[in-house]
């Protein structure tokens, strides 16, 4: 150790407070531990005086920079610190101790990775919030939850093996373990981006979490939403700026959920896939590259943590409290939670990017790097997609839940309660944060990777913005009043998921009756070929044949003189 | 520390080291041969393989530095002489012999007395001493025909060691005879390869034979004797076509064979081979060289995918093991493969940390076992909550048998891929991921089993009294190795490094 | 009147000279073909041949299976305890020259390889009549009608 | 949490969002939507905009873009799930093995 660990990573206390969190079945106590984790995690990130390499640990020959705080990660890893306060806070009445604990060692796998200063401990961490979070998707113990947890942790882990590999690939090349940035040039980039783009829920990988977060608990799906995906952005960002792939990556990702998010009954799988839309966004953006970019990309991550996170929180509210959040059986749950409503709405309000909400003043970063760079086209894709945001998350969510007319065969709104108060202060405080950042954009802008000088309040950016939603919702009201409207009901949509669940499925089935059936008549065949000769050699070797059949000795016999073989004709070879 | 630990000895007693290793468990076996009970005779058995780990530790020491041990058996010199040379490639496997059998007999006096009759324990013990002290013979000697002599006594025992499983399951009885018909073919056919090898230099002292195998690449008489070599060599140590009989002796045998078998057994094999491929043939000459990619490294991908599939089909948990460790061996024989200084060195590390994990999952399942009888994954199940420690313990070593970090088992995949990479050998790599991936998925199917599904009700009242301190000690110091050694690399690193050297070294040419 | 009586007789002046003959190769071991694992066979086919005529019950009776038991132990202990004589008086594992003081007529030489070989001959004779009893104790003896 | 409510189930701060309920509002909400989407839009012929896209910074032209993504949104919408959509436990339910 050749620096004494000064600074230990912020990502220790938390995932230490996992762990105690596991072993503590009282109540009251977990819960303390719970909130001071990450409380003692904000403690550590504001102990760091200057930016550096901190937490240096040799392990195995190898050096691990466990807290490398710089201007990109310090940014990530306070937003990660809060989200797993806030977290900790709406899980104020939750009584599971699993779910506790793995919320923590999620969260603080996610600290630590930001904070990684080099691939190996990038690998472990990520691989840790795999892990992890997969518990808050099986907490749900249903069969089909817990299936779904399996497809989830299948690929995670799938991504961590291609990190790790890709890393070895890359780290033989550059000589350096050092995460910076990694290009598509160095021979191992490319497997490492696949390693990303599956947690960043690029298209067509993206049903991991569209797929899974609807089935995670309540508290489960708010944790889920904050970290993973962001933590991809955050590697994207690092390793990967200004790849030109990424700009067409991010606009297809931005508008291909546009559909999904609309239709989606489950309002929770409304909110992954509008997730991954504003993903899109942020994927673009990093493909940018350039400092206004990346920078609009790091505040759009951070603004996303905090009013997804917000609405995924009044969701599990609506999820734990009205037993659903399927559109089709909800509405008029303003009358029991009228507070989740006015959170929901700050949500809302933060996702259209209303002027002074923490969406305003991170989108307009991230768009106005495309207006400037001159990609016209691109620019308009990615307002067209944040304008269908407006409709189906903004206008989506909170309608359907609260304000539509009650359903027939619904939710009984008379018998639902308003969220418990650990709950209503963690959305509260989420609400806070999404408005405060708004109007005091400039502590948002500060802790970027780069010195803002972008002001959003200008004239021309509020007017065309609030020009923009008011469009949507007046094209909302006008088409609900006529009934073009796709209303919410229950089905499923078929997403590339039936690739694998169906159709995968299916040709592995018919594959497997094929070969069973090829197999059978191969026998026939040989059988009726081989007949004559096997007979021969039945009754030249019956008591070999007879042992052989009777124990697989015989057998092996048979291949160590073929391997024998194989070895005298390599060496005859060879010399 | 090592001087210290060395001035504790006489230096006559230091000098006949590696003699002492050997005499200690055969005298041991005479004596627990006569004894009444069972009791005595383990008491003999740990006697015995306490001084084998104090003089493991010895030899270690003494050849710490790259230093070779030459002791003339009753005085006559080799290379006439019988000679017992112990150089840095086998004291590392030496201490993983002495290691592994105390903790083993440790592990094994209530497992043994739950499987074994009375009446049979004390031959039991001596059976173990004999096979012990074939082992440590293998693993000692200079000389190609004593080895034999010394392969055949360790086998001999190991039949006998598996087919004590009969009173638990009959199908053991098989079981040993199958292993009994492939290890004499084995045996047979390295004696074959070593008679060639005497025809070609007219030497049986593996060191001499080196020497003058140097001008003798393009003797066919000495191809052939490789090919025999190696392959009967290989089945001895379940190389992969021939690994056959391992599944089913390890699946039937008692459980603390089974657990002392998987770490030392195929790894002394494993031994065997590395030092008549580098040290007594080298990598040099040209039809070992092709050997090496076409029929070893071949072998160990082939095997490492193709056993970890098969793992993954097996219902009964000690099989799935047994196939898993066919497919570490694959690894292993990759490491080999390579043929650079890395690569043995991966080879080796892998093989002593693959004792340290297999030997505590087996013992772990040697406490399921004695406890609730089961055998088969699906009566693992929830046995997280009724038997925390020892789920525990196993799920650590099953997690070091994935290569999740942490644990040993990331070390030395980590040493093989890079060593894989030196030679650019992507194919290498890929495979390693493919085979950790296979692994995931049946050290998952264990782990679900016994953390995610509940008990059934009868296991909670089948249970029988409390687990014996005894088997648990041995079985968490092996668990909490495979973690130590992640943090702490160095020691192991150093001994496989040691071993790669030693074998390299080889005759000079 | 036993139908068996040429054979008795006649089983009864070979046993004592199969066991001397197998002496004899043992102790010619040192110096010619022959040595204790030889003698040992010899030895254990003298016991069987008294079990062939009068019944394995009879030859157990006069060499009992503890016996072997323990004549293969005290065997492997008579090999190993030459050796570890040897180490005690500061050889090598086995150096037989240490075991007697004159070395021009090699005394020592002759001394321990007979010991040992007196190790082997017990193990072997104990070993090979341990799997006779074991299979002879399988199947009942042959009664004595179908002689 | 008193007995002063009138209504079962209904918490004492919905009186927050009573509105919402109130007959006339989805028809004034209408209007008011729509009128105030057309005077921002119509702002724009009062005071020009400066924009870095060239078409951007013509009048109108955000409200067009929302309208029309909108608009083609929702009605893109029903094709699309008409041909996608499936029934509830088409990959199984939760009693399904798939």
């Amino acid at each position: 150790m050749n620096e004494m660990i000064a600074h230990l990573t912020p990502a220790l206390p938390v995932i230490l407070a996992g762990l105690l969190a596991a072993a503590t079945p009282w109540y009251g106590l977990r819960k303390a531990i719970t909130l001071a984790g990450p409380l003692l995690a904000a403690a550590m990130w504001f102990a760091v005086a200057a930016p550096g390499t901190y937490g240096v640990i040799e392990v195995a020959g190898h050096t691990l920079e466990t807290f490398r705080f710089d201007a990109t990660s310090r940014l990530w890893g306070l937003v990660f610190i809060i989200a797993a306060f806030l977290n900790a806070l709406y899980g104020l009445h939750g009584r599971s101790r699993l779910q506790d604990a793995a919320a923590l060692i999620y969260a603080g796998a996610g600290v630590g990775a930001v904070f990684a200063g080099d691939l190996l401990t990038l690998f472990f961490f990520w691989e840790l919030t795999a892990l992890a979070s997969v518990f808050l998707i099986w907490a749900s113990a249903t069969p089909s939850a817990y299936r779904a947890g399996l497809r989830y942790l299948v690929i995670q882990v799938l991504s961590g093996v291609l990190l790790l590999t890709g890393a070895v690939i890359h780290a033989d090349a550059a000589g350096s373990w050092r995460f910076d940035a990694i290009g598509l040039d160095s021979p191992g980039g490319a497997v490492i981006l696949i390693a990303f783009a599956i947690k960043a829920a690029f298209p067509l990988v993206h049903n991991w979490m569209t797929e899974s977060y609807p089935k995670a608990t309540p508290f489960g799906a708010v944790v889920l939403s904050a970290f993973t995906t962001k933590l991809a952005i955050y590697a994207l960002a690092r390793g990967f700026a200004g790849e030109d792939i990424l700009i067409q990556i991010g606009v297809v990702m931005a508008l291909f959920p546009v559909f999904f998010a609309l239709v989606a009954d489950d309002l929770r799988k409304t909110l992954a896939y509008s997730l991954m839309s504003q993903l899109g966004v942020m994927v673009a953006a990093i493909g940018l590259g350039g400092q206004m970019a990346i920078g609009g990309a790091a505040a759009m991550a951070v603004a996303s943590v905090l009013y997804k996170g917000l609405l995924f929180m009044t969701m599990g509210a609506v999820l734990a409290q009205a037993g659903t959040v399927q559109a089709s059986r909800l509405g008029g749950l303003w009358r029991a939670m009228p507070l989740t409503a006015l959170f929901t709405l700050a949500g809302s309000a933060a996702i259209m990017a209303v002027p002074l909400t923490v969406g305003f003043a991170g989108k307009a970063l991230a768009l106005t790097a495309f207006a400037r760079e001159g990609m016209d086209l691109v620019w308009l894709a990615l307002m067209a997609a944040s304008a269908a945001a407006v409709l189906h998350t903004g206008i989506k969510i909170p309608y359907m839940a609260f304000f539509a007319p009650p359903r027939e065969g619904g939710v009984d709104v008379s018998k639902v309660k308003e969220a418990p108060a650990g709950m209503l202060m963690a959305m509260g405080l989420a609400a806070f944060l999404c408005v405060y950042l708004g109007i005091n954009y400039g502590a948002l802008y500060d802790l970027l990777p780069y010195r803002a000088t972008y002001d959003p309040f200008s004239y021309g950016h509020v007017i065309s913005q609030l020009q923009v939603i008011a469009a949507v919702l007046a094209a909302f009201a006008l088409l609900a009043r006529l009934g073009l409207y796709p209303r919410p009901r229950p089905g499923e949509i078929l997403d590339v998921d039936w690739l694998y669940r169906r159709l995968g499925y299916g040709v592995a089935r018919w594959g497997w009756l094929m070969t069973d059936r090829l197999w059978a008549s191969m026998d026939n065949v040989v059988m009726r070929l081989g007949k004559r000769a096997a007979a021969r050699l039945h009754e030249t070797f019956s008591p070999i044949g007879t042992l052989s059949r009777d124990i697989p000795s015989g057998a092996l016999t048979i291949w160590t003189g073929a391997l024998l073989a194989l070895v005298l004709i390599v060496a005859y070879f060879a010399s | 520390m090592i001087e210290a630990f060395l001035a504790l000895f006489p230096a006559a007693v230091l000098a006949q080291a590696p003699a002492i290793m050997v005499a200690a468990p055969m005298l041991g076996a005479a004596l627990a041969t006569v004894l009444p009970g069972g009791r005595p005779a383990w008491v003999v058995a740990l006697f015995c393989s306490l001084i084998t780990a104090v003089f493991a530790f010895v030899l270690l020491f003494q050849t710490w530095g790259g230093e070779v041990i030459s002791y003339a058996m009753g005085g006559w010199a080799p290379p006439l002489g019988i000679e017992f040379r112990i150089d840095g490639l086998n004291a590392p496997v030496l201490l993983l012999l002495g290691v592994l059998s105390l903790l083993g007999v440790i592990f094994a006096l209530p497992s043994v007395a739950d499987e074994i009759a009375p009446r049979k324990q004390s031959l039991f013990y001596a059976t173990f001493l004999v096979c012990l002290t074939g082992l440590i013979g293998v693993t000692s000697t200079g000389d190609a025909f004593n080895m034999f002599v010394f392969l055949e006594i360790s086998s001999i025992a190991t039949y006998i060691l598996v087919a004590m499983g009969a009173e638990q399951d009959r199908r053991a009885l098989t079981a040993s005879f199958n292993y009994l018909v492939l290890g004499t073919i084995g045996a047979t056919f390295f004696v074959i390869g070593v008679g060639f090898l005497y025809m070609a230099t007219g030497t049986l002292n593996m060191h001499d034979m080196a020497l003058r195998l140097v001008e003798l690449d393009d003797n066919r008489v000495v191809q052939v004797a490789f090919a025999f070599v190696i392959v009967g060599l290989g089945l001895k140590a379940a190389m992969f076509p021939l690994h056959v009989w391992l599944p089913n002796a390890y699946s039937f045998a008692p459980s603390f064979v089974t657990a002392f078998l998987a770490s030392t057994a195929t790894k002394v094999a494993f031994y065997t081979l590395i030092r008549f491929i580098f040290d007594v043939f080298s990598v040099e000459a040209p039809f070992v060289s092709a050997a090496f990619v076409w029929v070893i490294a071949a072998l160990g991908v082939i095997g490492m995918i193709a056993a970890s599939v098969q793992a993954n089909f097996q219902t009964d948990a000690r099989r799935l093991l047994a196939f898993s460790s066919v497919g570490q061996l694959g690894y292993m024989l990759l490491g080999l493969g390579i043929g650079t200084a890395a690569g043995v060195t991966a080879g080796v590390l892998h093989l002593l940390n693959h004792a340290l994990m297999k030997g505590a999952l087996f013992m772990a399942l040697g406490v399921f076992a004695i406890r609730y009888g089961v055998r088969s994954i699906n009566d693992l199940r929830g046995l997280g909550r009724t038997m925390p420690a020892t789920a525990s313990a196993f799920s650590v070593a099953g997690l070091s048998l994935v290569g999740i970090p942490m644990t040993v088992g990331f070390v030395s995949k980590w040493y093989l891929v890079s060593a894989a990479l030196d030679r650019g050998w992507w194919w290498a790599v890929a495979a390693i991921a493919v085979s950790s991936l296979l692994a995931l998925g049946y050290v998952g199917r264990l782990l679900a089993s016994i953390w995610l599904q509940s008990p059934p009700e009868r296991a909670l009242m089948a249970a029988k009294d409390r687990i014996p301190v005894m088997m648990l000690a041995p079985m968490w110091v092996l668990a909490i190795a495979n973690v130590w050694f992640f943090f702490d690399a160095t020691p192991i690193v150093e001994l496989a490094r040691g071993a790669a050297e030693a074998a390299l070294a080889g005759a000079p040419r | 009147m036993n139908p068996h009586m040429v054979l008795r007789v006649v089983s009864k002046l070979l046993i004592p000279i199969i066991i001397v003959f197998g002496l004899y190769v043992h102790f010619h071991g040192d110096y010619s073909p022959g040595g204790g694992f030889q003698a040992g066979v010899l030895v254990a086919v003298g016991v069987m041949l008294y079990a062939l005529i009068y019944g394995v019950e009879e030859a157990r009776r006069a060499v009992p299976p503890w016996t072997v038991r323990a004549g293969a132990a005290l065997g492997v202990l008579v090999f190993a305890g030459v050796g570890v004589a040897s180490w005690i008086l500061g050889g090598n594992y086995l150096e037989y020259e240490v075991l007697h003081p004159d070395t021009a007529y090699k005394a020592g030489q002759h001394l321990g390889i007979i010991l040992v070989e007196i190790g082997v001959l017990l193990t072997v004779f104990s070993v090979i009549l341990a799997i006779f009893y074991a299979f002879a104790g399988r199947a009942p003896d042959i009664p004595d009608e179908e002689w | 949490m008193s007995g002063r409510r009138r209504e079962a189930g209904t918490h004492p701060l919905a009186a927050l969002w009573a509105w919402t309920a109130a007959p006339a509002a989805r028809a004034v909400g209408l209007i008011v939507l729509v009128v105030a989407a057309l005077a921002l839009a119509g702002a724009d012929w009062l005071r020009p905009r400066e924009d870095y896209v060239g078409f951007a910074a013509a009048p109108g032209f955000y409200a067009l873009l929302g309208l029309g993504a909108a608009v083609i949104a929702m009605l893109a919408a029903w094709p699309l799930r008409r041909s996608l959509e499936r029934r509830e436990d088409y990959y199984g339910g939760d009693d399904g093995d798939e």
